[in-house]
This record gives structure tokens, C-alpha cells and sequence, in this order.
């Protein structure tokens, strides 16, 4: 019987420090094991339980892209009072941890083949769009989707993640990448403004387009609103969401929003699912 | 409930079949059967080091086993789900040593009553899923025949019968024990029921009238549960009255401590934590409960469920609506143990005929 | 006392306020006075920091005597921190002992900065008396595996 | 007490009649015999709710803190010190609160009524002069009601209360106890070990459900040093010497605030006797600090305030 409460060894290879705030770090992590690296699937929007022996286990979304499983990406935001985020963060590379997943649906990329992708994210919430983004770009998979925007907002340029995924797109012809910043700052070429009313001006054209929005609530909900007006429909919303998780499997019983549980009926929910649940997360 | 009437037809079907199955022992003889069991199995009876609370415990002699008894104050969960478990060890460095869970020894508990063992099927729902399933909980509940003792001391805190559950509920049980009077009746259940049945020396055919005695008491016995609970449309009443009002109302005296969570047969909620002594470590498993604040608190500081309000509906909420949702049935078993534990005296019953009659 | 019995040493964690009996052990230590080498150091700004959960917690982790120590009486750099400590550790003290903690486990001194030879004379004393006690088991978190189960 | 029951209902209709408060806080017959629960009445019309009886055991000053509104609360003796106790911490504002006080000559623990039957189930009980007649399958007993006080009641030197807004009825005499300490006296006879062993087996029923802190009015932490995880002092399993430091450490933080009101061990599930703690420290700061919680609004708390003089003979 396998069980899904042990996990497998994983090191720590690469730290990158990713804002100027400096509490967001992507970790690569690799396989100790090849079996496991083999075994190890996954789809763009899945987490794994990552933990420190004495410290304890969490879960965080899968930032690298699916085709390539050789490295695993995550990217953590330390919290002041997160245990495990603190411990990670002052990890040296080289260290072993311990790896459970893939769990939870991931986006729905089976759905969104020959539809228009349009991404929202803000501030670190870009982690598991980034892996679809990935995703959908690489080149066995790029044929199958339409037009792949990515629409991402910081608060400011120093707050931007992933940079140079950010630049390579923007050197593609496959995808549109549009920048925005709270606020003006001396040699920034993309737009000022918040999200909502940024987006409202390139105003997207829901026709046979999924909307994939992540980000911090406040910049969700006023999305939201604008994609509504653009007319998108709610089943074509895609949202990821967290929650403290403990097992991953739908057993611990806290990561319930009404019936359904994150770890295993989530992370993805398109934002119909969401309005038929409680507002409980 | 469908699952309901099949099982009813099943129970029917069983009963006649194994009509002649049935086997009795006199009373002064109990211990020696226990003795018996205990020799060959670990066996956990109930115990009681007082006289008054009673707990389940593992036990080396018949003698030690304390029948006649109300229910344990703890539910006999804890021996399939402990309270603390240790998933895995390990020692610092870089590799980690992960033992499987342990093949146990067969175990037998004896004297389990038909809430409780209710309540395993319950536990099954979550722990023994296909896509995940839970090695330290099934591998206990394979390695256990369980010997369910028919209820005929119900309290007046219990409740099963409102839940279409009753006292003498066979369902979950291996053998299902009767106490009439001077002698205990024993029903195999299941193949392995029968097959232990066999095994034991000194079990006598039961007559005609032990089993008719028995169906005596348990109409006689189910008459005395007298608290009814409306469920006909209880599920879809509470999720019209999820944004109301009445759980400001409902949670008010609440305390917010565990005993109701803690105590409940069904609870299943559970922490992962890391403990560590010096270069030695282990990742455990330990009951966690709805009921407290931390318990959904993210490190960001937020928490979904920030007052007593919420983690009230919540535990509410999953045991009469989520879990149907889920598994199509209610996750409570009616045994009144967060009745007569709750130090505010919060009664679940009560609760729930609140939400009932709410227009 | 188990098989570690016979090459152990206590381990003595020692709460020192950082005026006067942090400096009176660095006074020990300049001034060349011999004192057991058992003892670990923290050093805390007040012996009115000390939470009695810091020494519980230490018994609970397994060392086998605490020392907390502070200021005279009058001589404290907050004016009172040690007067509210002394109430604190009077009830602690009592507590512990009544629970069941040997006696000797937890000591309190009163060392100032020039009282180079009393912290070397306390630790001493205290080295003793715990050596006596034999290792702490009562709190002490189980090694794991044989903690005990319910 | 019928008749302090009328009163007290008047007295909350009163209350509520003339807008005073927006509630009252008080115990309503519970769903099961020997059992009240806390009741909140809003409405005047609901006044008949309430009830005043031996059996109201919940100390309801824990639903005072962090209210918004104007509540009146019902307060037994210990319950009104523990009132006082939040208003010296600042807890709670004596201008939000009226306390309708209640001289109490003790509660019944039901559990020394199941012992007492061998652990039948009671079906029914009532209290008339100072008899409790149960009832359940196959018996009827009349026991007096003093026979099965809790142990807090019988160590109660504040019956009246020492402070309240409205007293219901008259004072009752105060009574001396008998053997305050004796269970705590006669442990310290006892040997080092012999009083670890009785703490060991006693606090290993402990399932760490923290009905104990739920329920004691003084305990509101916003988080407990137990829930803290960073750094997590004590583990949460039920590993001994988790629970026994949990404990401790609950117990010294009760230290010179604890009024024995006892609603600890009435939550306990599996009733550990926590006043062998609580109660010793109690005897503690009397004998050391002369000082006793909750008797006056503006009282200095033992650990808040010091003399030069404190005996210091156990310091080096």
C-alpha cells in the first residue's frame, strides 16, 4: 500500500531571491531518487506538501512548468510568523527535504485547448500561472492553445516576479505580455495603474477566452468586476486558491469551503464553483 | 437514504441465513471466553479503574472487562485513529528513516457498542478512500474483528434512533453480542465473525426463545430512546440558513474547547506536527478540533473562520451537510457524548431542532 | 539511573542577567576562578525577563538543574525587575517541588558584578548538588519512541 | 431558592424593561437532568427563561469579555471575584457591565451524584429546601443537596458577593471551611516521587482538549503560550511531559489572579482534579503575600507588585 504521508527526498539546488522586499524566494528542487523524479507528474496548478524534518510541512503551488521534471519550483513568501516559510528561507542549498504530491486539480488545460488564455495575476500569486504559462508555451504544446496574454500587476517594478521568464515572453511572438505598476517609476516601459483599471482599458475580448486570475483579494475582486463587464462568463473564470492544509488528501478536514475540499476538489475552482460555495477562505 | 434500506434488506437476508449461526454462553463464563480471546488476540474490552468512567483498554484477563456499562467517556476511535500517532522517524542528516506502519498483531475488541461500531463505517468513508487511502487506519481496522455488544442501557442523553441508527444496530460488527440476562447471545456477522465463532471452545447452540428474548429486548430497548431529530430536509435547510443570523445565536455559549470534537466518535479532523529531541525525530499525527481558533489560522495571519461563529457552523455543518454532500450520510451516531461532556452543556439535538424550525 | 549513569555530568542551564551576574561570571572567568565547566549560559537583560515557561521548558528538554540569577535586591538596573522576579521564582520554586520536581533541580542566587567568587562558588555548589540528584528524568521529554503513549 | 429565582427574573425584566442592558447573561434549565446551560435574554417577554438553582454551575464572566454591548451578568461569590479580577486587568469596563449578584451556598457536582449511584443515569432531578430528588430507571433517591457541593464550594469563603450592582435576595452567613487545603496539605506530606506519580496519573487523563482554559473566566490570552508555534514551547501530542508542562505553566499563570471558582475541573471530560494546582499556589501567595484575588476593584495582583521585604530565603 502506498503511503501518501511519506515524503520523498528532494535537495535543494538553486535559491533565487525574487524581490526587493526580499521575503520571495524560488527554490529548485531535485529528485535525490530518479525512480522518483519519473514517477513524479503533474499538471500546471497542482501543489505539494513541502517540509523540514522538525520544522513541519506546507503546502505551495507548483511555479515550474510540467514539462520539465527534472527541477521542481517553488516560490515562497516568508512570513514573519510562518514556521516553515522562515525555515526555508534561511535554508542553504544543498540541504534535503521532504516532497509530497502532486496534489489538488490543477488548471484545466484539457478545457482551455484552442481557447484564448487570458492570465491575470498579481504579486506572488504568478507561481502556478507561471508553470501554465510555461506550459502552454512549450513547444509540443504551444499549437494547441490561441492567444496566451498575460496580464500581470506589481506594486512595483522591484516586486515583479520572475523577470526573465517575464523579458523571454516578451521576446516571443506567442504571447502578449502586459506589465503594470501602482506607480510611476523613472524607466519603466510597461503600464501604470492598478490591475482592475488597467485591464479595463485593454479592455479583453471574452470571446473564446478563459480568464485565470490569481492574486492578492482585493486585486480579485476588482478584476473580477471588469471581466464581468467585458462579459466573460463565470464558468470561463479560473481561480487558484490556498488554504492551510495539514495532509494534502482530503482527510485533516481544514481546507473545507463548504462540501468541497482545496487540497482535493481545489485549488482550481472556476469562479462559478466559487459563488455556489461559501465565501469561507 | 437508499444505502439505508439496502442495508436493512442485507441485515434481513443475513438473519435468516445465519439463523442457526447463533451461539450462546452462560454469564459465569464470560471471562473465560475473554481469557480465551486474549491468549490468542490483543484484546481491548472495556475498562474501568474507578468504577465510573469506563475507556476501552487492552486487556490480559476476562476478568479485567467491565460489560455492563453505559458507553466509554472517550470513544474507542482512539484505537484505529489514536490520538497521537507517529507517522514516521527519523534522524537528522540527510536521509530519512520511514518505517511502514507495522503489521499489528490480530486484534478483537469486544463490547463495542453499536454507535461506536457505527461510527468505524463512518471513519472508513474518509480513511479508506480509493485515491488516497490512510495505511494506519485501515491496517488496524483489517487486523481488528470487532465483537459489537447490542445497547440495551441506553442514556438519556443518547440519540441514535433519530438518526435512523438504534441499539441494536448490526451493521460494521464481526459478531454482534446480546446480554440476556443470565447468558450473552453471539451473532456472526461476517465470514471472519464466523469463522472465529467456531474457533471458540464452551459456545452453546442458542434455543428459539434467546433469539426471540433478544428481538424482545431490542424493541424494548429502542422504545426508551426517545429524542427524535427532524432530518427529512435538515441538509437542505442548512444551506439555505448558512448566511443567517441564528448562528450568532447558535455558537453564543460555546466555549470553544475541544471535549465535543475530542469525545465524538466521527471527529476526524487531525494535525501533522514534527517533534524533535535532540537528533532524533518524528512526524505525528494528533487530533486537532474545528473548534479552535488555530486550527484553520494561515501563517499570513489570515483565517477563514476567525470566530466561534464559523468554527461552530463549521462542525455543525460537516457532520449534517458536508459529509451527505460527500458520503450521503450523516456523520453522528447519536451516542450523546458532547452532550454530556460540553462544559456549557451545548446539546447538538437541540441545535439542530433550532435550525428546524427556523421559518 | 540508566546505562548513562556512569560517564555523565550534569548539564546545568543558567539564566544570567546580563548587569550584574553575566558580568560577575565574566569577572569569574577573568579573575582565573575554577568553576565547573557543567554550566551553559543565557544571558537575559533582567532576571525580571525570566518567564517561569523558560524553565520549565528547560527541565522538560532534558537538563538536569537551572540557575537563574540576578541582581541584589536594590541594586537592579530597572530599579524592580528583580523584586518581581522574586515573587515570580517564590511560587515557582514552590510549585515545581510540590509537583514533584526534586528539590535542587531550579536555584536562584543573587550575584552582582564584583561577586566574581560567589558565581564561581555557586556554580560549584550547585554542580554538586545536582551531580547528587543524578540525571533529570521527571519532565523530561521521553527520548522518542519511548515516550509514553495513550 | 424559588424565590430568588422570581426575584431575579423581575429583576432582568427590569433591566431589559428600562433598556439598562441590551442582555442578560444567565443559566436556562439545560437538556439534561442535574445540567444548566448559560442563557442570553434579550427580550423581557424571555425572562422566564432564566432560573437560579444549585445546578448553575458555569462561571459566566467568560462571556463577558469582548462583548460590544451593555449585559447584565448573574454572578455567584467566586464568579463576582472573577469579575473583579477582569476589571483590575482591564478586561472588561465596570461602566458595560451590571452585575446582578447572587449569594450562592454552593453547586452541586453532579458527578459526586453519579458516583454516589454507582453511575446510573439520572432521567430527573429537582431541588426543593435544600433535597435533591433524582430519579432514573429503577430508583428515586432524596439526597441533600450538601452532601454533593463541588470541592471549590466546600473551600468557599465568599459566599455573598464582594461586589455587585444588584443583589438578589439577602446576604447569606458566611461559613468557615473546614480543611481548606487538606487534600493539597496531605500531598506535601507525601514524598518527592509519591507526588510525581500523583500528578503523572492524574494528568495523564488529560486528553489536551483545553476545556480547563476554555472555561476559566481569567484565561483570555488571545493566544495561549500553549498555541503558539513560533517557538512552539510544548508539544501538543499527549506525551506526559507535554501535558504536565502545559499544566504547570497554565496553573503559574493563574497565579494570584485564580478566585477557585472550579469551573476548570467542572469542564475536565475526565475529571482531573486541577485545583491540586491551582489552589496550592492560591495557598501560596496567601501565606507568602498575603494577598487573595478578586476581593476588591483596584487590589494590587500579587505578581503586578512587590514589598522589599518578600522572603527571599530560598535564593543563594
Amino acid at each position: 500500500m502506498k503511503n501518501p504521508y511519506l515524503p520523498i527526498p528532494v535537495r535543494l539546488n538553486k535559491v533565487t531571491l525574487e524581490n526587493e522586499s526580499k521575503d520571495l524566494k524560488t527554490f529548485d528542487l531535485a529528485f535525490v531518487n530518479p525512480q522518483d523524479a519519473k514517477a513524479f507528474k503533474f499538471v500546471a496548478g497542482q501543489f505539494a506538501m513541502i517540509s523540514i524534518n522538525g520544522i513541519g510541512e506546507a503546502p505551495f503551488g507548483i511555479a515550474s512548468s510540467p514539462m520539465n521534471g527534472a527541477v521542481l519550483q517553488f516560490t515562497v513568501k516568508r512570513y514573519p510568523r510562518g514556521v516553515l516559510t522562515t525555515a526555508l528561507h534561511n535554508l542553504s542549498v544543498g540541504q534535503v527535504l521532504g516532497l509530497r504530491g502532486p496534489f489538488g486539480n490543477g488548471y484545466p488545460v484539457k478545457e482551455l485547448e484552442s481557447k484564448n488564455i487570458l492570465v491575470v495575476g498579481g504579486g506572488f500569486a504568478l507561481t502556478t500561472l507561471r508553470s501554465l504559462a510555461n506550459y502552454v508555451l512549450h513547444k509540443k504544446n504551444r499549437t494547441k492553445f490561441g492567444k496566451l496574454t498575460m496580464f500581470v500587476a506589481a506594486r512595483n517594478p522591484g516586486e515583479m516576479l520572475y523577470k526573465e521568464d517575464l523579458e523571454e515572453w516578451s521576446k516571443r511572438g506567442d504571447i502578449e505580455v502586459i506589465q503594470t505598476i501602482d506607480n510611476p517609476v523613472e524607466g519603466w516601459k510597461g503600464k501604470v495603474g492598478y490591475a482592475a483599471p488597467v485591464l479595463k482599458e485593454l479592455a479583453p475580448c471574452p470571446e473564446n477566452t478563459y480568464a485565470v486570475v490569481c492574486g492578492p483579494a482585493i486585486m480579485i475582486k476588482t478584476c473580477l468586476f471588469v471581466l464581468f463587464e467585458m462579459g466573460f462568463p463565470s464558468e470561463r473564470i479560473v481561480n487558484s486558491l490556498e488554504m492551510k492544509m495539514k495532509c494534502g488528501i482530503g482527510k485533516c478536514g481544514r481546507c473545507n469551503i463548504g462540501s468541497k475540499y482545496v487540497c482535493m476538489d481545489g485549488p482550481v475552482f472556476t469562479h462559478k464553483q466559487l459563488q455556489e460555495l461559501s465565501g469561507e477562505y | 437514504m437508499k444505502t439505508h434500506l439496502w442495508l436493512l434488506f442485507l441485515k434481513m437476508t443475513l438473519k435468516i441465513l445465519l439463523g442457526e449461526l447463533m451461539k450462546t454462553i452462560k454469564k459465569d463464563k464470560i471471562a473465560k471466553l475473554l481469557d480465551f480471546l486474549a491468549d490468542k488476540y490483543e484484546l481491548f474490552a472495556p475498562t474501568s479503574k474507578d468504577g465510573l468512567v469506563v475507556s476501552f483498554e487492552r486487556i490480559e484477563e476476562g476478568k479485567q472487562a467491565k460489560l455492563r456499562f453505559y458507553n466509554s467517556n472517550e470513544a474507542p476511535k482512539k484505537l484505529f485513529f489514536p490520538q497521537s500517532e507517529t507517522l514516521f522517524s527519523y534522524s537528522k542528516g540527510e536521509r530519512e528513516t520511514v518505517p511502514e506502519p507495522k503489521t499489528e498483531q490480530q486484534r478483537i475488541i469486544f463490547g463495542l457498542k453499536p454507535c461506536d461500531t457505527k461510527s468505524l463505517s463512518l471513519l472508513d468513508k474518509v480513511f479508506d478512500t480509493t485515491d488516497f487511502k490512510d495505511p494506519y487506519y485501515t491496517q488496524k481496522r483489517v487486523n481488528t474483528i470487532i465483537f459489537t455488544l447490542a445497547c440495551n442501557r441506553p442514556q438519556s442523553s443518547c440519540f441514535c434512533t433519530a438518526l435512523g441508527l438504534g441499539p441494536f444496530l448490526k451493521e460494521g460488527a464481526d459478531v454482534f453480542v446480546v446480554d440476556l440476562d443470565d447468558k450473552y447471545l453471539f451473532e456472526p456477522i461476517t465470514q471472519k465473525g464466523e469463522d472465529l465463532l467456531k474457533e471458540i471452545p464452551g459456545l452453546e447452540e442458542a434455543a428459539e426463545k434467546d433469539i426471540s428474548y433478544s428481538k424482545e429486548l431490542a424493541d424494548g430497548t429502542e422504545a426508551k430512546i426517545t429524542t427524535k431529530i427532524q432530518l427529512d430536509r435538515l441538509k437542505e435547510k442548512l444551506d439555505e440558513i448558512f448566511d443567517e443570523s441564528v448562528w450568532d445565536e447558535i455558537h453564543q455559549k460555546c466555549l470553544g474547547c475541544g471535549v465535543c470534537t475530542y469525545l465524538c466518535p466521527t471527529c476526524h479532523c487531525f494535525d501533522i506536527v514534527d517533534e524533535q529531541v535532540n537528533d532524533k525525530g518524528k512526524r505525528i499525527r494528533i487530533w486537532d478540533s474545528c473548534m479552535y481558533p488555530a486550527f484553520t489560522l494561515e501563517a499570513s495571519g489570515h483565517n477563514p473562520k476567525p470566530t466561534g461563529k464559523e468554527r461552530m457552523r463549521q462542525r455543525i455543518m460537516h457532520k449534517f451537510n458536508y459529509f451527505v454532500e460527500t458520503y450521503d450520510e450523516i456523520a453522528c451516531v447519536g451516542c450523546g457524548r458532547c452532550l454530556r461532556n460540553c462544559p456549557a452543556c451545548m446539546d447538538i439535538t437541540k441545535v439542530i431542532e433550532q435550525i428546524n424550525n427556523l421559518k | 539511573m540508566d546505562k548513562k549513569a556512569e560517564n555523565w555530568e550534569p548539564k546545568i542551564l543558567a539564566f544570567l542577567c546580563s548587569w550584574c551576574s553575566y558580568a560577575g561570571a565574566d569577572l569569574a572567568g577573568v579573575s582565573r576562578l575554577q568553576y565547573p565547566t557543567n554550566i551553559r549560559i543565557i544571558k537575559v537583560p533582567c532576571s525580571g525577563r525570566i518567564n517561569p515557561v523558560f524553565i520549565v521548558k528547560a527541565l522538560q528538554a532534558g537538563w538536569d538543574g537551572v540557575l537563574v540569577s540576578g541582581c541584589h535586591p536594590g541594586d537592579c538596573h530597572y530599579l524592580s525587575g528583580n523584586y518581581y522576579a522574586r515573587r515570580r521564582f517564590a511560587i515557582l520554586k514552590r510549585l515545581l517541588e510540590y509537583a514533584g520536581i526534586e528539590q535542587g533541580r531550579v536555584h536562584f542566587a543573587w550575584i552582582s558584578a564584583g561577586e566574581g567568587k560567589k558565581f564561581a562558588k555557586t556554580v560549584g555548589e550547585v554542580t554538586e548538588v545536582i551531580e547528587k540528584l543524578g540525571p533529570a528524568t521527571r519532565l523530561v521529554k521521553a527520548e522518542l519512541g519511548n515516550g509514553k503513549k495513550k | 431558592m424559588m424565590d430568588l429565582q422570581t426575584k431575579l427574573r423581575e429583576e432582568a425584566k427590569r433591566l431589559l424593561e428600562e433598556k439598562k442592558v441590551d442582555v442578560i447573561i444567565g443559566y436556562e434549565d439545560g437538556s439534561m437532568a442535574l445540567r444548566t446551560t448559560p442563557c442570553f435574554v434579550k427580550d423581557p417577554r424571555d425572562v422566564e427563561r432564566l432560573v437560579w438553582n444549585a445546578l448553575c454551575e458555569n462561571n459566566l464572566a467568560k462571556y463577558l469579555i469582548g462583548r460590544t454591548d451593555k449585559a447584565a451578568v448573574i454572578a455567584k461569590g467566586c464568579d463576582v471575584r472573577s469579575i473583579v479580577v477582569l476589571i483590575n486587568e482591564k478586561q472588561l469596563e465596570k461602566e458595560n457591565i451590571i452585575i446582578i449578584g447572587m449569594p450562592c451556598a454552593g453547586i452541586i457536582d453532579r458527578k459526586k451524584i453519579y458516583a454516589y449511584l454507582g453511575g446510573a443515569d439520572v432521567k430527573q432531578a429537582n431541588i426543593e429546601n435544600g433535597i435533591i430528588n433524582v430519579k432514573g430507571d429503577g430508583f428515586e433517591e432524596k439526597l441533600n443537596v450538601h452532601d454533593f457541593l463541588h470541592d471549590s464550594c466546600l473551600a468557599c469563603r465568599y459566599r455573598n458577593p464582594v461586589f455587585c450592582d444588584i443583589l438578589v435576595g439577602e446576604e447569606i452567613p458566611e461559613v468557615e471551611p473546614k480543611d481548606e487545603y487538606g487534600k493539597i496539605d496531605q500531598l506535601e506530606e507525601k514524598s518527592s516521587k509519591e507526588r510525581w506519580q500523583y500528578f503523572n496519573k492524574e494528568l495523564s487523563k488529560c486528553v489536551r482538549c483545553y476545556a480547563c482554559r476554555q472555561a476559566c473566566p481569567l484565561c483570555y490570552c488571545k493566544t495561549c503560550f500553549v498555541d503558539q508555534s513560533f517557538p512552539t514551547w510544548f508539544g501538543k501530542s499527549t506525551d506526559i511531559s507535554d501535558t504536565f508542562s502545559f499544566h504547570l505553566v497554565r496553573a503559574l499563570h493563574m497565579t494570584g489572579r485564580c478566585v477557585d471558582c472550579g469551573a476548570c475541573v467542572r469542564a475536565c471530560p475526565n475529571n482531573i482534579d486541577l485545583r491540586m494546582l491551582t489552589k496550592k499556589i492560591e495557598k501560596d501567595i496567601k501565606e507568602l503575600f498575603d494577598s487573595e484575588a478578586g476581593l476588591s476593584i483596584g487590589e494590587n495582583t500579587p505578581l503586578a507588585s512587590f514589598s522589599e521585604d518578600d522572603p527571599q530565603d530560598f535564593i543563594g
